[in-house]
């Protein structure tokens, strides 16, 4: 196990590595004066020049990039060209909110999508396996953004069960901010011991949540089926089944962790979709995370936080992949 | 003589009988409820974008000429799905923006296809150091975000469905690259592939002889499940604006710009999304179920 | 119980120090900084409104001002103001020599006469008290936060005089804008406690909270909902003079732009009126030069063009363009809402005196980038939203057709040294003869009509959809997008 | 059958019809199968590729899925027939009273779970008595008295090293130590009958032999009847009393082994047993001509007759009846009543 | 007959086992190490021994499907061992293989007529107008019919799809056919048709055979001598009929006595080798059966026995102790 990490924590850097030539060489060579843009609007020429100065534009690409390096081994990543401020420090701010609605979208494919395949795989072409399938379908084919504007139109237009945007209704942002703890809204607010809070951020997340599950859902529900119906078909399965073991046990117990595997791999994926995803969302629902600040980062070049993004992106996509490798190996010790 | 004649004769026959039995495997999966729709579904929509001017009932507001007398009009006789803040009749623009998904889609996937597969081809079958490079590319663009790709690239040539294709294909490719990879690895261990390597055939012939023709199933399931994808994630670049240009018509663009008006007049938006996603759920389905039959 | 209200909107903060700001922050900077004087709306008595001034006195050679200073203003955090700041305040923003501190390179020194008097001498006539009250770079700071690097106050820091303090900074999502108690104007009832800022790039999402309540102000609504907000029965549009306005230019540094028949064909033929229905909601009125409605400069004298098919097509023909299709190209910001529904309508127009547009939507630094390069090989048609830094045609006229070495701003890639010449005089005269400078403000104006290397579409008005229950929303286009909650009431 | 005849059949398969339904149509897959197994008898089940062995087995075992396999006739065992069963109550049979081994050993354990966790699962399903002796003999926990259990079943089939074995997955243990544990699992339960579907045609002779001999004893130790499903006459030779010989869906001969080499009547038996190869033959082998029927549109009448040298008009029309000789069961025409004579003068 | 065809020296095949961090294979799996052996022209040389000791890479090897790590492989007098691939072209349609399974050695994509082409095609002199012909020639061959050739493998049974491997592998007029477990797969009637039908061919043709099989009923049907094959290395050659009557080696003792016979009569015991197949990456010192033999001393637990040349002709054998135990009594 140790040396898998080693060579995936090796895998991971090295990525890094390339991703940050990529991206710092593509911010480089694509048109848009980085210069220009940090200054901003209006600017003048001598401005933009003393800027170019300041931002060590002047040096050859080589030597940038390996400034840049040396500052993000220190951690620091730069300085927004649109608001000035450090990228790190926004990152830090704006990750965690991201990763808690892609993580808990995630748990909830997992949760209903899980046991959706199997009870369909159990309840091979009865009405519910037609059903699941439908719907399986289904969440696949909606495109994320159409389903997040019919789920706002749905459920605050026209229901209004839950609000339209934001994390935090505006009544509780008059409040003060709850200690950043783990930065995770829902775990801080538990710690803080502010139910209310965690009621209402809960609320906002609905929405956003379920938009960005419905993929991942479909996803699992699909895979968990077919794998599920693929393993029942093996040998070890009849086998235990003469040897008089119940068909619930063989089910649940036996065959579903046999099945476990590619869904686990599916979740990988499911992870950096969605977090793509949060593009979109995010700014469908206002809510403050990574993808809003990106999709903003986008329309007005911010190139270093784009760089940022893009790593982190990167990292946690490799990591999540690590995650899942290590988790599909305690599922199925074959797997070398 | 004769008997070339004869043997010629028996060719056709076991010809024949081939296609005889494919064509009653053929009627027995159209005789799959699911499948047929779905299939219907395709043949009519991609009917619709082929003959989109005589299909559409204004072709010119499909095209984006305005007509602001009759803007923001309800659904009625005269526009079936009503017309946008342009006054463009929404139907005849979602016939030409028809023409952008699957078109677009059917690009992105051939596209995909084209460089993955020879690539994963190369990469499995030379095993070292082809195999772990190409791999190892595949994985940097997989886990490159193609809306930042989209941007370097509209920065470069300009926004339009050309760059959003490009950015597309561009993560696309890898998955080939590595199915492909991986499927050549189980077939070169079939034993014909030594058998022509006995006869004293080299690795090319081998490659595209024998294991090309394996994975071309391989390939054909893939591409029809990638389409719905593919189709999406043009919606969503034109969604941002970074896709197909106005007033051109494209059905995640329709979305976007329908979205300001979508308490007042959902229809501008809601009718593009929904052909969206009938659209995709209609390859997706028909994929399954072709995969199902070949499987079978 | 407290008065809080939240402002849903999508302008950002670049940046929170007082001396680099030049963009869409100044919605909160006017809150919470202050200048000496206050430039008022078109149509008020009063040219300017004394905030942290009590008086002004020009010498008759338009080079040395003196201010007479308000006594007992305090900054937030409990320093007195005094002409030291002012000094300390401008002298900083001109080292620091970022965003729009250009308008002070003809600022030859600063006397502090006595510590509330203070002199302000100058090396050319230009007009100080539009400078003074500019919307940027003008803002006096305290003294005890002077020597903190631009990072310090990015992180949501401030110290200004003005009647509301910043709080709960989070970047690019929320903060709060909440009352300084020992504010110098003092406090009346109605007047609002808190507010929320919140940024959301959603027109959509702005309009439904503001009909469900939820936020009480916003920037912007879809603009076919206009209608609808000015219509309800619990909310409001304000309309307002504006100094934006929407510009094309053209390339006339290659053919076909280069020839001046074809520009002016162009500008014959877009559809002035039915932009100014689809894009603007008909709240905006057709461009008569470069200059804004409302602002110094802009007369009804200057020559306007308006939508004649005719002769466009006419024009065309005389230059040689008759007919084959001409294929032209615009760039224009991708996410601007105004330009995404005036540009399908003027590709329309144009197609019918066959000029072929294709639309180019860009993000802004793309658009910019591109336009900075683009005499060879770029767009042809440029569309830019403008306004002035102040209230002074001067910056606008050589800013955007003025003859420039490297292009920044004169994306038609004009030239013309009468022009040059003409402007300059002007701005160097209006300290002292402000008729006289607008006579020369016409006349190049003019010049410009008749080049035609640019034409103004349409002046946009400023409407802020708000609740009906928030009254005092006053609308003052010499500070673009500036919302002065202090004059806010909410009954 | 007739040697055995005073002893009461444990098992006993009448006229058992499958047929499977696939896109191909229906398949008769099994059409008509008869036999009877004694306590503590090993019976040979052979036959080509195909000819219905393994689903001879599983229909016993009720195994396949009713939408997949329709079956009819009977498999009675103390007087029930097990067809008739639903899957909870089979569970009273399965591993109890009948269980079964199969070919790939390693592939019909649970590649997921240690050999341990499974086995002690099949230990508490079915030796529930037994636990509660040893925990009160020894006095230890339910859960040491379960390892134990499983540790001396494992041992009893020869197995070494069983600590370290019941920490392992299937995929780290040899092919030979599979198929031992395997029968450690199937016979866990005492059955009276054991199933073994080519139990040791995936294994090399050396183990083969080590498996074979098991098998055996445990046949003459705990009186179990085993079916053992092969292709190797060499097996059915040596370690059989009686051999069953399967032809495309039906039994064609039954015998007791000695009778069945020296004395085989069926024609089919006749050409399979010419077709062996063996050490001690210097003579060259013949083969059967032809190939097994496609069972999309099975031969009428008889089935082997489009191979069989000796087949005569009524083949192709008539279903061969089953004949009973002094110690044979033959399904063949020549052994009708009338045609007795002539098939001895043939053979 | 006497004339040598193939002649290997100290033959090893070596795999890497596991690569360690720097890329450099960190044990080798000793799938054939050390071995020597002559194949006769015409002849039918048997390779005999448990799963996994290495017969299959043994015949890979020296048809130079995989590259031996030393030794030298001879055919028909030219070394193949340092040939590159252009070189060793010519020698290639001279040596064929036939696999255990016919399956996976077909490709699904082709018809049996292209399968058969793309071999005729494959040697030099081949007549180029008359593939055809030659296809039809090759299937009669082997029993099959012409319409045959217009059908898919998944088309044909198990026994059809080996008279395929068996019809390409002569399409080529090879001098030497490895047949790798080739019947094995197949029922008995079958397997007697397919021996029978190798054994034609040989009389027919004049081929030279390795037989590799782990039946040695099989065997003793058709070759003339038997190779016994033990983790990597050849423990006895002898002649077929002396190896059941008499075997030099314990191993192979064992190995007959493991076969069960298709004769009730024998009354086997089924008493056979103890315990486990060694590991092939570190295979037990001195001679590699020893902790397996029941005739082991100290000396086989520590050198390793030479492969010497019985006194009969054509008959090695690798055992310390062969002289003392004589195993010459018939079967028991
Ligand atoms: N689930 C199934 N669906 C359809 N046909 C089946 C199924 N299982 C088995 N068959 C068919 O039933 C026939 C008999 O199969 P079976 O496995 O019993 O043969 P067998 O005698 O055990 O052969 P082998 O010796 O190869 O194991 C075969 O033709 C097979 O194709
Ligand atoms: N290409 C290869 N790479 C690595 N190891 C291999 C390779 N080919 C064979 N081996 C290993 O070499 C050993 C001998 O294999 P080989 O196939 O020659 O055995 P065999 O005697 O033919 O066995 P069987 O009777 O099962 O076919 C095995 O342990 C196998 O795992
Ligand atoms: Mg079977
Ligand atoms: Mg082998």
């Amino acid at each position: 196990m140790l040396p898998f990490l080693i060579r995936r924590l090796a895998g991971l850097v090295f990525l890094l590595l390339i991703l940050t030539m990529l991206v710092f060489g593509l911010s480089r060579a694509l048109p848009g004066d980085v210069a220009a843009m940090y200054v901003g609007l209006k600017a003048k020429p001598e401005q933009i020049q003393k800027a170019r100065l300041e931002l060590g534009l002047d040096k050859p690409v080589h030597v940038q990039y390996l400034r840049y390096m040396g500052r993000l081994l220190k951690g620091d990543l730069g300085i927004s060209l649109r608001t000035h401020r450090p990228v790190a420090r926004d990152l830090k701010e704006k990750l965690p909110l991201s990763l808690e609605i892609v993580l808990l979208a995630l748990l909830i494919s997992i949760a209903l999508g899980l046991p959706m395949g199997v009870v369909a795989a159990f309840k091979r072409d009865t009405w519910i396996d037609s059903a699941v399938n439908m719907i399986g379908s289904a969440a696949v084919s909606l495109p994320i953004f159409f389903l997040a504007l019919l789920l706002q139109l749905v459920f605050f237009n026209w229901l209004g069960w839950f609000p339209l945007q934001g994390r935090i209704s505006t009544m509780m942002e008059f409040r003060d901010p709850l200690p950043a703890v783990t930065r995770f809204g829902l775990i801080d607010a538990l710690l803080a011991g502010d139910l209310e809070y965690m009621a209402d951020m809960a609320w906002h997340m609905f929405l956003p949540v379920v938009s960005l599950a419905s993929i991942p859902l479909g996803l699992v529900a699909r895979l968990s089926r077919s794998s599920l119906l693929e393993v029942m078909q093996a040998d070890y399965i009849m086998a235990a089944r003469a040897s008089g073991v119940g068909e619930t046990v063989l089910f649940f117990r036996y065959g579903l962790r046999n099945a476990l595997s590619p869904v686990l791999s599916i979740m990988g994926l499911s992870m950096a979709l969605m977090l793509l995803n949060t593009f979109y969302v995010e700014q469908i629902f206002n809510y403050p995370g990574i993808g809003y600040w990106a999709l903003a980062s986008i329309f007005s070049l911010d190139y270093p936080v784009l760089v940022a993004i893009t790593l982190v992106l990167g990292a946690i996509y490799v990591l999540s992949n690590t995650i899942i490798d290590v988790l599909r190996r305690w599922v199925d010790p074959r797997i070398k | 003589m004769k008997d070339e004649l004869k043997y010629k004769h028996l060719a056709e026959q076991a010809a024949r009988e081939h296609r005889r039995e494919r064509k009653i495997r053929t009627i027995a999966f159209l005789k799959r409820k699911s499948a047929a729709a779905a299939l219907l579904v395709l043949v009519l929509i991609t009917l619709a974008a082929v003959f989109a001017p005589l299909v559409a009932p204004y072709p010119d507001q499909g095209k984006g000429a305005v007509n602001l007398g009759e803007r923001l009009q309800p659904l009625s006789g005269k526009h079936l799905l009503g017309t946008d803040t342009f006054g463009r009749d929404i139907l005849s623009r979602l016939v030409y923006g028809a023409r952008v998904s699957i078109f677009g889609g059917l690009f992105i996937v051939c596209a995909a296809a084209l460089i993955g597969v020879p690539l994963g081809l190369w990469a499995g079958y030379s095993e070292g150091a082809p195999g772990v490079v190409i791999s190892r590319i595949g994985e940097i663009l997989i886990s490159f975000p193609a809306v930042l790709i989209a941007i370097a690239i509209t920065t470069v040539i300009g926004a339009g469905l050309t760059s959003a294709v490009i950015a597309l294909i561009i993560p696309w490719w890898p998955w080939y690259a590595r199915i492909i990879q991986g499927e050549v690895l189980r077939l070169k261990r079939m034993l014909f592939v030594e058998a022509a390597q006995m006869l004293g055939y080299g690795k090319s012939y081998i490659l595209f002889r024998h294991l090309l023709p394996n994975i071309m199933r391989t390939v054909m399931v893939m591409m029809l499940l990638d389409f719905g994808p593919a189709i999406i994630s043009i919606g969503l670049l034109g969604f941002l604006g970074l896709g197909t240009q106005p007033p051109n018509a494209d059905w995640g663009l329709m979305v976007w710009e329908g979205a300001p008006n979508l308490m007042q007049q959902p229809w501008i938006a809601i009718s593009p999304g929904a052909a969206m996603f009938i659209l995709v759920m209609a390859f997706n389905i028909f994929g399954d179920n072709l995969q199902d039959y070949l499987d079978g | 119980g407290q008065k809080n209200i939240v402002y849903a909107t999508s302008a950002d903060v670049t940046t929170w120090d007082p001396s680099a700001s030049y963009s869409t922050e100044l919605t909160y900077m006017v809150n919470i900084y202050e200048t000496l004087i206050r430039v008022n709306p078109p149509g008020s008595k009063e040219p300017f409104s004394y905030i942290l001034t009590t008086g002004m006195q020009a010498s008759d050679d338009g080079l040395i001002y003196t201010f007479d200073l308000r006594k007992g203003v305090k900054f937030h955090d409990g320093t007195a103001f005094n002409a030291e700041a002012v000094k300390l305040s401008i002298e900083r923003t001109k080292k620091i020599g970022k965003g729009a501190a250009f308008i002070w390179s003809d600022l030859e020194k600063i006397e502090i006469i006595n510590p509330y008097k203070i002199r302000f001498i100058m090396s050319k006539p230009v007009p100080l008290p539009q400078i003074a009250a500019s919307a940027y770079a003008s803002y006096i700071i305290s003294p005890s936060v002077i020597d903190k690097e631009p990072a310090w106050f990015d992180e949501g820091h401030e110290c200004g005089t003005g009647p509301y303090m910043l709080k709960n900074y989070r970047a690019g999502e929320s903060w709060m804008l909440t009352r300084f108690k020992d504010y110098w104007g003092g406090w009346e009832k109605d007047q609002i406690d808190n507010i929320l800022v919140k940024i959301s790039n959603d027109s959509l999402v702005k309009l439904k909270m503001l009909l469900s309540g939820q936020a009480a102000i916003v920037n912007a609504v879809p603009s076919d909902s206009y209608k609808a907000v000015r219509d309800g029965k619990k909310t409001k549009v304000v309309y307002g003079p504006s100094y934006v306005n929407y510009i094309v230019f053209f390339n006339t540094a290659r053919p076909p732009l280069d020839n001046v028949k074809v520009r002016r064909a162009l500008a014959y033929a877009f559809p002035y009126k039915d932009i100014i229905k689809v894009a603007f909601d008909g709240k905006a009125t057709h461009s008569r030069g470069i200059v804004p409605k409302g602002q110094f400069g802009h007369d009804e004298r200057v020559f306007q063009y308006t939508f004649d098919p005719q002769k466009a097509k006419a024009l065309l023909k005389e230059a040689g363009y008759g007919g084959k299709p001409l294929k032209l190209v615009m760039t224009y910001v991708a996410g601007n809402q105004a330009e995404t529904r005036m540009a399908p309508l003027m590709k329309d127009q144009l197609k019918k005196i066959g000029v072929e547009l294709e639309l180019k939507p860009l993000s802004w630094p793309a658009q910019w980038e591109l336009g900075k390069r683009a005499e060879k090989d770029g767009q042809d048609l440029f569309l830019l939203m403008w306004w002035p830094t102040y209230s002074d045609p001067y910056e606008t006229l050589v800013s955007l057709l003025g003859t420039e070495k490297k292009t920044l701003w004169n994306f038609a890639y004009y030239s013309n040294p009468e022009y040059d010449r003409l402007i300059r005089k002007a701005y160097e005269t209006v300290g002292t003869d402000r008729q006289a400078a607008l006579e020369m403000y016409i006349k190049a104006q003019n010049i410009i009509q008749k080049d035609a290397p640019a034409v103004a579409i349409a002046d946009a008005k400023t409407a802020i959809p708000a609740l009906r229950r928030l009254e005092g929303i006053v609308v003052n286009p010499a500070y673009p997008g500036g919302l002065f909650f202090y004059q806010m009431r909410l009954r | 059958m007739s040697v055995k005849q005073k002893e009461k059949p444990i098992l006993e398969v009448k006229d058992l019809v499958a047929e499977f339904t696939t896109a191909a149509g229906r398949l008769r897959i099994l059409d008509g199968i008869d036999f009877s197994l004694f306590p503590a008898e090993i019976l040979a089940l052979v036959g080509e590729t195909g000819c219905g062995k393994s689903v001879t087995a599983k229909s016993i075992m009720n195994l396949l899925a009713e939408q997949v396999c329709k079956r009819r006739g009977k498999v009675m065992m103390d007087g029930v027939n097990l067809l008739d069963l639903s899957k909870k109550q089979m569970r009273s049979y399965l591993g109890r009273r009948i269980s079964m081994i199969f070919q790939n050993p390693i592939a019909s354990i649970n590649p997921v779970f240690t050999l341990g966790e499974q086995i002690r699962r099949l230990v508490r399903i079915h030796m529930a008595g037994e636990i509660t002796r040893v925990k009160s003999e020894l006095g230890c926990t339910t859960a040491a008295a379960i390892d134990r259990l499983a540790a001396a079943n494992l041992e009893k089939v020869g197995l070494t090293d069983v600590d370290q074995l019941m920490r392992a997955y299937a995929h780290q243990i040899s092919g030979g130590m599979a198929q031992r544990y395997r029968i450690a699992t199937a016979v866990l339960g005492n059955p009276d009958v054991l199933i073994a579907d080519e139990a040791t045609s995936a294994l090399d002779v050396t183990v083969q032999a080590h498996i074979l001999r098991l098998l055996k004893r445990l046949s003459a130790e705990k009186n179990t009847a085993i079916i053992f499903i092969t292709h190797d006459l060499g097996i059915a030779a040596q370690l059989c009393q009686q051999v069953a010989v399967m032809y495309s869906g039906r039994i064609v001969e039954v015998a007791p082994t000695a009778e069945l080499f020296k004395n085989p009547l069926h024609p089919y038996t006749r050409g399979l047993l010419k077709a062996v190869p063996q050490l001690s033959r210097k003579t060259g082998l013949e083969h059967i001509p032809g190939t097994i029927p496609d069972l999309r549109n099975p031969p009428s009448g008889c089935r082997f007759h489009p191979r069989c040298r000796q087949a005569m008009e009524r083949c192709r029309r008539l279903r061969p009846p089953l004949v009973e000789t002094k110690s044979h069961q033959v399904c063949c025409h020549l052994y009708d009543a009338g045609n007795k004579e002539a098939a001895w003068a043939k053979s | 007959m006497g004339e040598v065809l193939i002649r290997t020296q100290s033959l090893r095949t070596w795999f890497p086992k596991r690569k360690s961090l720097l890329g450099k294979p960190g044990a080798w799996l000793k799938a054939v190490d050390d071995v020597s052996l002559t194949i006769y022209r015409g002849e039918c040389l048997g390779l005999a021994g448990e799963s996994g000791c290495g017969k299959s890479t043994l015949g890979r090897t020296i048809l130079q499907l995989v590259k031996p790590r030393s030794g030298s492989v001879r055919f028909d007098g030219t070394a193949l061992r340092n040939l590159d691939f252009r070189q060793l072209q010519p020698f290639r349609p001279r040596m064929q293989m036939v696999f255990q399974d016919p399956r996976s050695s077909l490709n699904p994509k082709m018809t049996m007529l292209k399968i058969l082409a793309e071999a005729i095609r494959a040697n030099p002199d081949h007549d180029g107008d008359s593939i055809l012909d030659q296809a039809v020639e090759l299937a009669d061959m082997v029993d099959l019919r012409p319409e045959h050739l217009f059908r898919y493998p998944h088309e044909f049974s198990g026994g059809q799809q080996q008279r395929i491997c068996i019809a390409r592998a002569l399409a080529t007029c090879p001098d030497f056919i490895v047949f790798d477990e080739s019947t094995s797969a197949l029922d008995v009637s079958v397997q007697a048709q397919i021996l029978n039908l190798i054994k034609r061919l040989k009389q027919r043709l004049g081929l030279t055979y390795l037989f590799i099989s782990h039946d040695l009923n099989v065997l003793a049907q058709v070759c003339e001598r038997i190779a016994v094959m033990y983790a990597g290395q050849i423990v006895e050659i002898q002649e077929s009929g002396r190896l059941f009557s008499s075997p030099g080696h314990p191993y192979t003792r064992g190995l007959r006595d493991a076969v069960p016979i298709a004769d009730p009569e024998a009354k086997q015991t089924f008493v056979s080798i103890k315990g486990e197949v060694p590991s092939l990456v570190d295979p037990p010192a001195g001679c590699r059966f020893h902790p397996r033999c029941d005739f082991a001393d100290r000396l086989c637990a520590t050198r390793v026995p030479e492969l010497q040349r019985l006194e009969r002709h054509r008959s090695w054998i690798r055992c310390h102790r062969y002289r003392q135990l004589n195993f010459n009594q018939e079967r028991r």
